[in-house]
């Protein structure tokens, strides 16, 4: 008899096992686009497990947001630098073992500092966008412009920096580029074309003849 | 629902995004040589906010936008000075970006961002505008540093501070998570009164943990101090400069918002990290910096120390320590501004001026320069009757008042292993002969002149009367 | 009637008023006002110095004791610079003003010469003073003042030819022994201070009976009588100034000054300082027969075997610096059977007729030209025959031959010792009698080396280099044994102080005999215990001045003179191969007298050489190696190293800094979860 | 104006260097007239200072205070006893003299380094006068500033290490003065000297901060084994910078001493009084040793200063034996005079030497004491000035080097002999390596063509010297006034010592 | 039944696993981003679970705010790597090594 709480917990593994795999193989990937893509796996099963905590709008926000503008982003970028794949995965299995130690010692240390097992206590509750009679997005945006007005205006400020500084920081104006420019042309002194160049007089002959002979 | 009174009371920061995006649209329309008006204007900007911060501080701590947004001493205090230090770093840079050809609209609008990054940062009431402020600041000054696009130092110092502060950022927001976690809200007035009653103190304190990496990294202390030292020496040094200064208010003032705005009642547990956090940064700091060459990053090495002084005075968590350590980052936003100021003040196209060794002989070439220089460096190494000594006195004192005098002895000790370096930048500039053809001379800008020297001399003014700056320091922590 | 503080004010800052306008103004007033102002100087003090006396002697004045002004006043302890004039310190001054005056004018002859003519009466007028300052003092600390300054004119004088480096090595040497008496010297100071609670004499004396019974905590467990630890320390003061065995070994080497100059400071006054200080010191001494004994058989050791070297010298001021140093011990045995008037009579004669000896020496110095080797010297009686008979006055007395003055003095004193009964006093009349001999034995074959026998000098008529250029101070450039002229009596300025030396020599003994001797003529400045009394005893056997000679002819020291006489006669005058003969056949003893005991050679090796050996290793090992390389610059290497260390971490790489922050965060939290369980 | 008389000491030459400096390296004479004036002038207000005080009075006189820091309740508070005064005199008096010696000697920036004097010279007035703990800190530390770059910029070869090592050492020290001055703050919430002579402190308290102050006075002094970066920056230092270093800041080690170890910490100072003897006594045998084995002069004479300062230490804590061991009062105020004495008279004669040096120095170039021989020969009256200060520094009576050292040996032998044995040793070792030195510069005959080369001092030397040839002969003939002047001050001192705090 | 926990686990795993890539990672800059949006992620679950499990709607306004800050981030990050791109033709971390000590 499975019931809907079973078969969320099954959901649940199911996407966390996709969600830790895709992000293992985010990391572990040689081809760094596969890398991206792993990534893009990654972000569809989180959004999914949001999805059982009845995130929606975040869990849609995460795919439209994420896997398609940011991962997009990455993947233009990949693939416009021109990298040399091979060289950049040596060393990786060298220091497999203390990154696996470093990540375990965390883990441990971070889940035996939290407390996890007081948690398996907390069973989700109601839905609070439910019980309030309004839907996960409605909810959020009330929230998010009553409450949060001050941080969405930041937000916004926040992405106007990240503009200004993606064009100050990419943003060329081309110096090679030929083209007439007539009055430069007509401004011509002699002196811009022509120089006089001194050069040392030719060398004597005797000089070659002391060269030693080999 | 925000109202008018909520407008007001954030009017500098309001006005001051105003001057920004005014800013940013006038570069557009602008001709390169017409851009000395966007630097005056610039200038004048800052001015005008520091203006409005002072004249509107209001007289009891007053909140905006449901708490999200406080107005109260601490933060008009550290705003006055990030402002005044931008102002500074306006002024000092000028030259220099005209040498480097960097001398553009961004730098103004991104720096102005990052200000008002700071301004927020230090006004956060919640966990939110925390982050935002942070990122808004952090953000900026990621684009500051890679500003010199086809330096490779600069990419590299850029690409190491985005991947190190991105990183801070995730493990600061996985704190703010478990903090939520135990307490269900962002807001640092109810998580004040939450942490008191909470009943789940382990997750609470497991963020904490994750949250003083985060503070630790935007302050610079060991071991979260590696980005300082590359990303000083590899930034334009019109960055450095800022880096240097007004971030470091912020770093404070994010400090103080989230461990005593916030968890003020855990404060027996985040001491003792930062005690160790401090001991870190005076041993790595001052330790490393005795065998730089390159002035940037001795210079960097000294923040490492000095925040390990600041730390000192949070570590007291009452509110003399936190007079103290304010006191101490205005000083070390002033003498640090002051100490790249000389740098920028003596480089030139094709002469960074940054190695220790490019100095020698600047008493001979330049007296006063290296006048000004030497007061800085002597404030720096907390020699009295200098500021910095006075900063440093009132941290060991709150150490010791917080009954850690094994933590102000480590830092006496360490005092002394520092003013090793700062007497060798004394030494090179006066006892050494300057190298033949070398041309170590001021630039000729009188604005710099005159503010440079106004900046160094105040640190020996401030130095003689210190009162009122620390009476305004402590007025704004009541007890 | 009262002294007037004026005359004593006059008496000693007239020689410095000189002092200071020859020795800075020399240029300006020249050879002859340099000489006119300080003869004036000591002659005023002189002619004053002979008035107290005379009124002190005739009862016209009483004893002057008051301060000038106070040096210092903390608390209850006070110094202040006075005089304490009573018949002790007028005859001091007397003697001081006397002698000094007369070498003054000895000197316009013996420097005429030199260079330094105004610097050399600049000194030996500040000299006067210092010497003033210290026999008028009525407190230690003025004491301490003249005893160290008359140290210090004694070590500009002995290097007075400073290009010279046995001169400038001498100099040195006598300071710095000097120094080590002084060092017992102030801490005897600090002792009375301890223990009778003030620098005044008169107070200070008064007090001294409070000593009895008072001992000063050495260890533990172990103390000290106060009075001895007191006389002990103060004597060593005295060993230094008056060069007591073992601290005797500055005084041979002071003869590198010139004569002048070992006549007055090395023989009449300075060295007798220390003399004059144990007898002023009588009521402190009077109380420990320790110290006393002590005193005692340091001056016995030193009047018989200093003596001893006497007779190897071959320099003739050598032998008379060796017989001043067994004269002081002669003087120093007095004082330890406290027959303190015994030892300052003997000071008197001993001034007057150790000073006309030396000057006399200085006279045939002149007319050898700077030769003092006596083996080339002999039959210089027919060329100068003032200073010859002077000469022989003066050894006369110094052997104690009867009428002289030396006799009265010194008779005294060996009687003075055979009547004590004080610990050690068997073996410093052994000395003291063999001294004797050991004295006229000396001077006899001096007298006869130097004036007797025939002639072992050539001259040789003046080739080449002129005399005129020939410098005092340059001396011993030339051949020893050739003179470019014949010897020739010297002028009258060297030879009146001679004669007017020789006559005290003469004379003063039979006349003061009485009544210093046994007259109680020092009245209350010398205080001797009842059972002490040693020279009261004699009191009784004496009955005047010419049965004490007339008895004296048929006493053990006469007739030991009377021995030596006859045979140094035999030997220099009659049989001068036998001399070697004698030398050969006693080579050890010869060896041993002649390297002094090789004394000076340990010294040197242990003080001198071991203390700059000790100063090198200390500096070398404990500043340079232990402080400076391990603490200071070892320390700051180390912070170098480990910043050069520390340094490594900060690789560059990104991944390392990374991990730097991931172990950082793990840190914490493995920290606070160890906190936590 | 002259309600503020002690302020007007410390900031006439301070603000006097202001023009100095403006005058330039263009105008080398103007700075150093001016230099001149403004040390003439400080000298002259020092002598009225020296007029407006009572000398019967033991309070502090002269008082000056405001309020500095109101939230820390810190006060500019100014006051002086006949000790300061003393010590302010011989400031002001060398301050004269260390500018007419460098006349013209300094040829480098010649207005930066009369500037730095003058600075110098305020500051060390400033520690004399300040009653506050911090203001005297403040005024302790920047004297290294000035000192520091006397040294680096004026010095000889081996400057660099000379003045780091210099400024290192003395910072070393006063860090931790520091750290317990801000404990003792915390405990009585005020950094005024007599509050927190009035506190009372457990005796653990009192060995902690007891040996804080040591380290930063000791280091000052200097005593053993914290003595090292004397003759380094001594034989580095210019003429001036060693008169100053040696006639003045030495002194400050002491005046701690006086000011902080014995009223503030009592006990611990009479506990470990042994300590500070021990190490006295040390220095002045240790030392005495090795200064007879140097090469340099200059290195000599600094040693010297160690072993003198030796006598300083020696006298100052002595007192505590007699007062609490002895209970004698006037014992014990003899050997804090005779200390106070040996300061002032130090001042003068080290000073002197070292001024001496530099006449040398400045005609052959070296301070190899193998350069010179009979120099005596070609500079008569050099020579008498030499032999004259030699003395003094030998402790010779009738110049001031005796008194001190008389007045200590009679007051350690109060308290045990031993003590007075060993300090007494000086008279030995101080004479050996004094007249050594001598013997090989003056006496002899003329060793080398350099040194016949040499001219006798011009008259500004000859005021140099004489100026202070006078100060130690009438201090040694007649040291009276000194220490009246010094008598109330002094005797309150010494009944503080007896007060307990625990 | 999800409980709390399962998040918060799924949470640290990721986010465990993002601090090791940077550890092991050595070579390319783009992972090394690629990682941090995976440490974004964690937290941003984090948020989401709390808020849920709290019936709070901030975590979620939250994650909201989180997930704008990091699409500017990334477009700064992405053209910093440009520019290191262009100046040095290379991505390896292993060669961005020029200032150190």
């Amino acid at each position: 008899m499975i019931d809907s709480s079973m078969f969320q917990l099954v959901c649940f593994y199911a996407f966390a096992a996709v969600t830790v795999g895709a992000a293992l193989g985010v990391i572990t990937l040689r081809n760094t686009v596969h890398a991206v893509l792993s990534l893009v796996l990654t972000f569809f099963s989180t959004a999914c497990i949001w999805l059982l905590a009845e995130a929606e709008f975040l869990a849609i926000a995460l795919i439209v947001v994420y896997v398609g503008a940011v991962m997009v982003l990455f993947l233009f970028v990949v693939m416009m630098l021109d990298i040399k794949q091979e060289h950049l995965r040596e060393g990786f299995i060298r220091y497999l073992p203390v990154g696996i130690i470093i990540a375990l010692v965390m883990l441990g240390e971070m889940l035996a500092l939290i407390g996890v097992r007081a948690m398996h206590m907390a069973v989700m509750g109601a839905n609070p966008a439910t019980v309030a009679g309004v839907s996960n997005t409605e909810w959020l945006g009330h929230a998010l412009y009553t409450q949060f007005l001050l941080p969405f205006e930041i937000a916004a400020l926040i992405l106007t920096v990240g503009v200004v500084a993606a064009v100050a920081l990419t943003l060329r104006h081309r110096g090679g580029v030929r083209h007439q420019s007539a009055a430069q042309q007509v401004a011509v002194k002699p002196s811009d074309r022509i120089r006089i160049v001194k050069m040392a007089a030719e060398r004597p002959a005797q000089d070659k003849n002391q060269e030693p002979t080999p | 629902m925000p109202n008018i009174n909520d407008i007001l009371i954030m009017l500098p920061e309001l006005y001051l995004v105003v001057a920004a995006c005014l800013l940013l649209l006038l570069d557009a329309f602008m001709k390169p040589e017409q851009r000395h008006w966007l630097h005056w204007l610039s200038v004048g900007a800052l001015l005008m906010a520091i203006y409005l911060v002072v004249a509107g501080q209001p007289a009891q701590p007053v909140v905006a936008f449901g708490g999200m947004f406080v107005r109260d001493g601490v933060s008009e205090i550290l705003k006055a000075f990030a402002l005044l230090s931008t102002a500074l770093v306006f002024v000092y840079a000028k030259p220099y970006l005209i040498d480097r050809k960097l001398f553009v609209g961004e730098f103004y609008t991104l720096m102005i961002f990052a200000v008002i990054g700071v301004m927020l940062l230090v006004s956060a009431g919640s966990l939110v505008t925390v982050y935002l402020g942070l990122e808004l600041l952090t953000l900026s000054s990621y684009a500051l540093v890679a500003l010199n696009r086809d330096s490779q130092l600069s990419s590299e110092a850029a690409i190491k501070y985005f991947v190190l502060g991105a990183l801070a950022s995730g493990m600061l927001l996985y704190g703010m998570s478990m903090v939520y976690g135990a307490t269900a809200t962002l807001d640092l007035a109810n998580l004040h009164t939450a942490a008191a009653h909470t009943g789940a103190p382990k997750l609470l304190l497991f963020g904490l943990i994750f949250m003083i990496v985060g503070i630790g990294f935007k302050l610079g202390a060991a071991p979260f101090h590696m980005w300082i030292p590359d990303v000083y020496q590899g930034s334009p040094t019109a960055v450095t400069i800022f880096i240097g200064s007004a971030p470091k208010l912020a770093a404070f003032g994010m400090a103080y918002r989230l461990l005593e705005s916030g968890l003020g009642d855990l404060s027996h547990h985040w001491q003792q990290m930062l005690a160790v956090l401090a001991v870190l940064s005076l041993a790595i700091g001052n330790l490393v910096a005795i065998v730089q060459t390159n002035l940037k990053r001795l210079l960097a090495y000294s923040t490492i120390s000095h925040m390990g002084y600041l730390l000192l005075g949070l570590v007291n968590a009452g509110p003399e320590g936190y007079a103290s350590a304010l006191f101490y980052a205005i000083s070390y936003a002033l003498m640090s501004t002051a100490a790249f100021g000389v740098i920028l003040a003596l480089a030139r196209a094709g002469f960074e001026c940054e190695e220790i060794d490019d100095l020698k002989g600047l008493n001979q070439r330049s007296p006063w320069m290296a006048f000004l220089m030497m007061l800085v460096m002597f404030s720096l190494a907390g020699v009295p009757p200098m500021f910095g000594f006075f900063a440093k006195l009132l941290v060991l004192q709150a150490a010791i008042h917080a009954g850690m005098m094994w933590l102000a002895i480590v830092g006496a000790v360490f005092a002394i292993i520092g003013l090793y370096y700062y007497l060798r930048v004394v030494k090179v500039m006066y006892f050494d002969k300057p190298v033949e053809g070398s041309e170590l001379k001021m630039q000729a800008d009188p604005s710099v002149r005159v503010v440079l020297s106004l900046n160094a001399i105040s640190l020996l003014v401030l130095g003689l009367s210190w009162g009122p700056l620390l009476g305004w320091c402590k007025s704004v922590f009541p007890g | 009637m009262e002294l007037s503080t004026s005359i004593l004010l006059t008496i000693a800052l007239a020689p410095l008023v000189g002092c200071v306008l020859a020795g800075f103004l020399g240029k300006v007033i020249g050879r002859a006002g340099s000489h006119t102002v300080t003869i004036l100087g000591v002659a005023i003090s002189c002619g004053l110095s002979i008035y107290v006396l005379y009124l002190l002697c005739t009862g016209a004045a009483s004893v002057y004791n008051q301060n000038i002004y106070t040096w210092f006043e903390i608390g209850k302890y006070t110094a202040s610079v006075g005089f304490l004039i009573d018949k002790l310190a007028a005859m001091m001054m007397v003697v001081v003003t006397f002698v000094s005056l007369l070498v003054h004018i000895y000197t316009i002859g013996y420097m005429y010469e030199d260079d330094g003519y105004q610097r050399f009466f600049s000194y030996i007028s500040l000299f006067t003073f210092s010497m003033l300052m210290l026999v008028m003092s009525n407190n230690f600390m003025q004491l301490f003042f003249g005893w160290e300054a008359v140290g210090l004119v004694s070590y500009l004088l002995i290097g007075f030819w400073f290009k010279r480096p046995t001169a400038i090595y001498a100099n040195l040497k006598a300071f710095l022994v000097n120094r080590v008496g002084d060092f017992g010297f102030l801490l005897g100071i600090a002792a009375v201070l301890y223990f009778l609670g003030t620098l005044d004499y008169a107070t200070a004396f008064a007090n001294a009976p409070s000593l009895v019974g008072k001992t000063l905590q050495i260890t533990q467990n172990h103390a000290w009588d106060a009075a001895t630890v007191i006389g002990i320390l103060l004597f060593i003061g005295a060993m230094g100034k008056s060069a007591q065995v073992p601290l005797h070994v500055w005084l041979p080497d002071s003869m590198e000054g010139p004569t002048p100059i070992s006549a007055l400071i090395h023989a009449a006054t300075m060295v007798t300082a220390g003399i004059f200080m144990v007898a002023r010191m009588s009521p402190i001494f009077e109380l420990s027969e320790s110290a006393l004994s002590f005193v005692m058989v340091i001056g016995a050791t030193g009047a018989l075997f200093t003596g001893l070297i006497g007779i190897v010298q071959n320099d003739i001021k050598r032998v008379v610096a060796y017989s001043t140093l067994s004269q002081l011990g002669y003087m120093t045995v007095a004082l330890g059977v406290s027959a303190y008037a015994g030892a300052v009579f003997h000071l008197m004669t001993h001034a007057f007729f150790k000073a006309l000896l030396f000057l006399g020496a200085g006279s045939v110095i002149i007319a050898m030209h700077h030769e003092q080797d006596m083996r080339y010297m002999g039959g210089l009686r027919k060329y100068m025959p003032i200073t010859w008979i002077t000469m022989w006055v003066g050894s006369l007395a110094l052997c104690g031959v009867p009428f002289f003055a030396g006799f009265y003095s010194k008779d005294a004193i060996i009687e003075a010792v055979g009547e004590s009964h004080r610990w050690g006093a068997n073996y410093a009349y052994f000395c003291v009698m063999a001294g004797a001999f050991v004295t006229a034995l000396y001077t006899f074959r001096q007298m006869y080396l130097t004036f007797h026998g025939k002639e072992r000098f050539t001259v040789v008529e003046n080739h080449g280099h002129g005399h005129h250029v020939e410098h005092m101070d340059d001396h011993g450039h030339h051949e020893q044994g050739i003179m470019h002229e014949a010897p020739k009596e010297s002028p009258w300025v060297v030879t009146l102080p001679l004669v007017l030396l020789a006559i005290p020599s003469l004379v003063i003994g039979f006349l003061a005999v009485k009544p210093m001797l046994f007259g109680g003529w020092f009245g209350g400045s010398i205080q001797v215990h009842e059972a002490n009394d040693v020279l009261g005893e004699l009191s009784h056997e004496f009955h005047g001045a010419v049965a004490m000679a007339l008895h004296g002819f048929t006493q053990l020291p006469f007739l030991l003179v009377l021995t030596a006489f006859v045979i140094t006669t035999y030997i220099y005058l009659f049989n001068p191969a036998m001399a070697d003969r004698i030398k050969n056949a006693l080579k050890p003893i010869h060896a041993v007298l002649h390297h002094k005991y090789w004394i000076d050679s340990i010294y040197f090796v242990i003080f001198a050489r071991g203390g700059i050996k000790l100063g090198h290793a200390l500096w070398k090992g404990g500043d340079a190696a232990v402080i400076d390389g391990v603490l200071v610059d070892g320390s700051a290497s180390l912070v170098q190293r480990i910043a050069s260390g520390v340094r490594r971490l900060q690789s560059g790489y990104l991944y390392h800094y990374a991990f730097a922050m991931i172990l950082g965060l793990i840190l914490l939290l493995g920290g606070y979860w160890l906190v936590g369980q | 104006m002259f309600n503020h008389l002690l302020s007007l000491l410390i900031w006439l030459p301070i603000v006097g260097a202001i023009p100095v400096l403006l005058a330039g390296s263009g105008r080398p004479n103007v700075a150093r007239w001016t230099a001149l004036l403004v040390a003439v002038l400080t000298f002259v207000f020092s002598l009225y200072l020296l007029s407006q005080y009572n000398a019967a009075d033991s309070a502090k006189q002269l008082t000056e205070s405001h309020m500095w820091i109101a939230s820390l309740g810190v006060h500019y508070s100014l006051a002086v006893d006949g000790i300061s005064i003393a010590l302010i005199l011989l400031t002001t008096f060398v301050g004269i003299l260390v500018i007419v010696g460098a006349w013209e000697v300094i040829q480098n920036n010649p207005h930066q380094y009369m500037a730095a004097m003058l600075v110098l010279e305020g500051l060390m007035i400033g520690v004399f006068c300040a009653t506050d703990a911090l203001l005297f800190y403040v005024f302790f530390e920047a004297m290294l500033i000035p000192m520091f770059i006397l040294i680096g910029i004026w010095g000889g070869p081996r400057r660099v290490y000379a003045t780091i090592k210099f400024f290192i050492y003395t910072f070393l020290g006063s860090i931790f003065m520091l750290v317990g001055l801000i404990y003792l703050y915390l405990k009585a919430g005020t950094f005024d000297l007599q509050a927190l002579a009035a506190l009372p402190l457990s005796m653990k308290e009192q060995s902690w901060l007891f040996f804080a102050f040591l380290a930063a006075f000791a280091v000052k002094v200097p005593m053993v084994p914290v003595h090292t970066w004397l003759p380094d920056a001594h034989v580095e230092a210019p003429t001036g910078g060693s008169v100053v270093l040696a006639a003045v800041m030495l002194k400050i080690g002491g005046y701690g001493f006086l000011r902080f170890s014995l009223p503030i910490v009592p006990d611990a100072s009479e506990a470990y009084a042994w300590v500070v003897i021990g190490l006295s006594l040390i220095a002045v045998l240790y030392i005495g040793y090795v200064a007879l084995v140097q090469e340099d002069m200059k290195k000599l004479v600094a040693y010297s200063s160690v072993a003198h300062m030796g006598f300083v230490t020696l006298g100052i804590f002595i007192a505590f034996m007699l007062v609490r061991g002895a209970g004698n009062m006037d014992a014990a105020k003899l050997g804090m005079q005779g200390a106070m004495v040996q300061m002032i008279s130090h001042g003068f004669v080290s000073g002197a030497m070292f001024s001496c040096i530099g006449v040398l120095y400045d005609r052959l170039h070296s301070r190899q004491i193998k350069d010179y021989g009979g120099v005596i020969n070609v500079m008569p009256w050099f020579g008498f000035f030499y032999v004259f200060f030699a003395m003094a520094n030998s402790g010779l009576p009738g110049t001031s080097g005796f008194v001190g050292e008389f007045q200590v040996v009679l007051a350690s032998f109060q308290a045990n002999p031993w003590i007075a044995l060993f300090a007494a040793f000086t008279l030995i070792i101080g004479a050996a390596y004094t007249l050594w030195m001598v013997k090989r510069v003056m006496w002899g005959d003329i060793a080398n063509p350099h040194v016949a080369e040499m001219k006798d001092i011009n008259g500004r030397e000859v005021f140099v010297l004489g100026a202070f040839a006078a100060a130690v002969l009438v201090l040694g003939v007649w040291p009276q006034p000194l220490i009246h002047l010094m008598d109330s001050s002094v005797t309150q001192l010494v009944q503080q010592l007896g007060n307990h705090k625990i | 039944m999800i409980t709390l926990s399962h998040f918060i686990v799924l949470g640290a795993v990721l986010f465990c696993i993002a601090v090791a890539s940077l550890f092991i990672n050595r070579k390319n800059v783009i992972v090394l981003l690629m990682s941090i949006e995976l440490m974004l992620l964690a937290v941003n679950i984090n948020f989401v679970a709390f808020s849920r499990f709290l019936g709070d709607v901030a975590g979620q306004v939250f994650v909201f705010f989180i997930l704008t800050v990091a699409a500017a981030e990334t477009a700064i990050g992405l053209a910093i790597l440009v520019l290191l791109f262009r100046n040095r033709s290379t991505i390896n971390i292993a060669q961005i090594d020029s200032m150190k000590g």
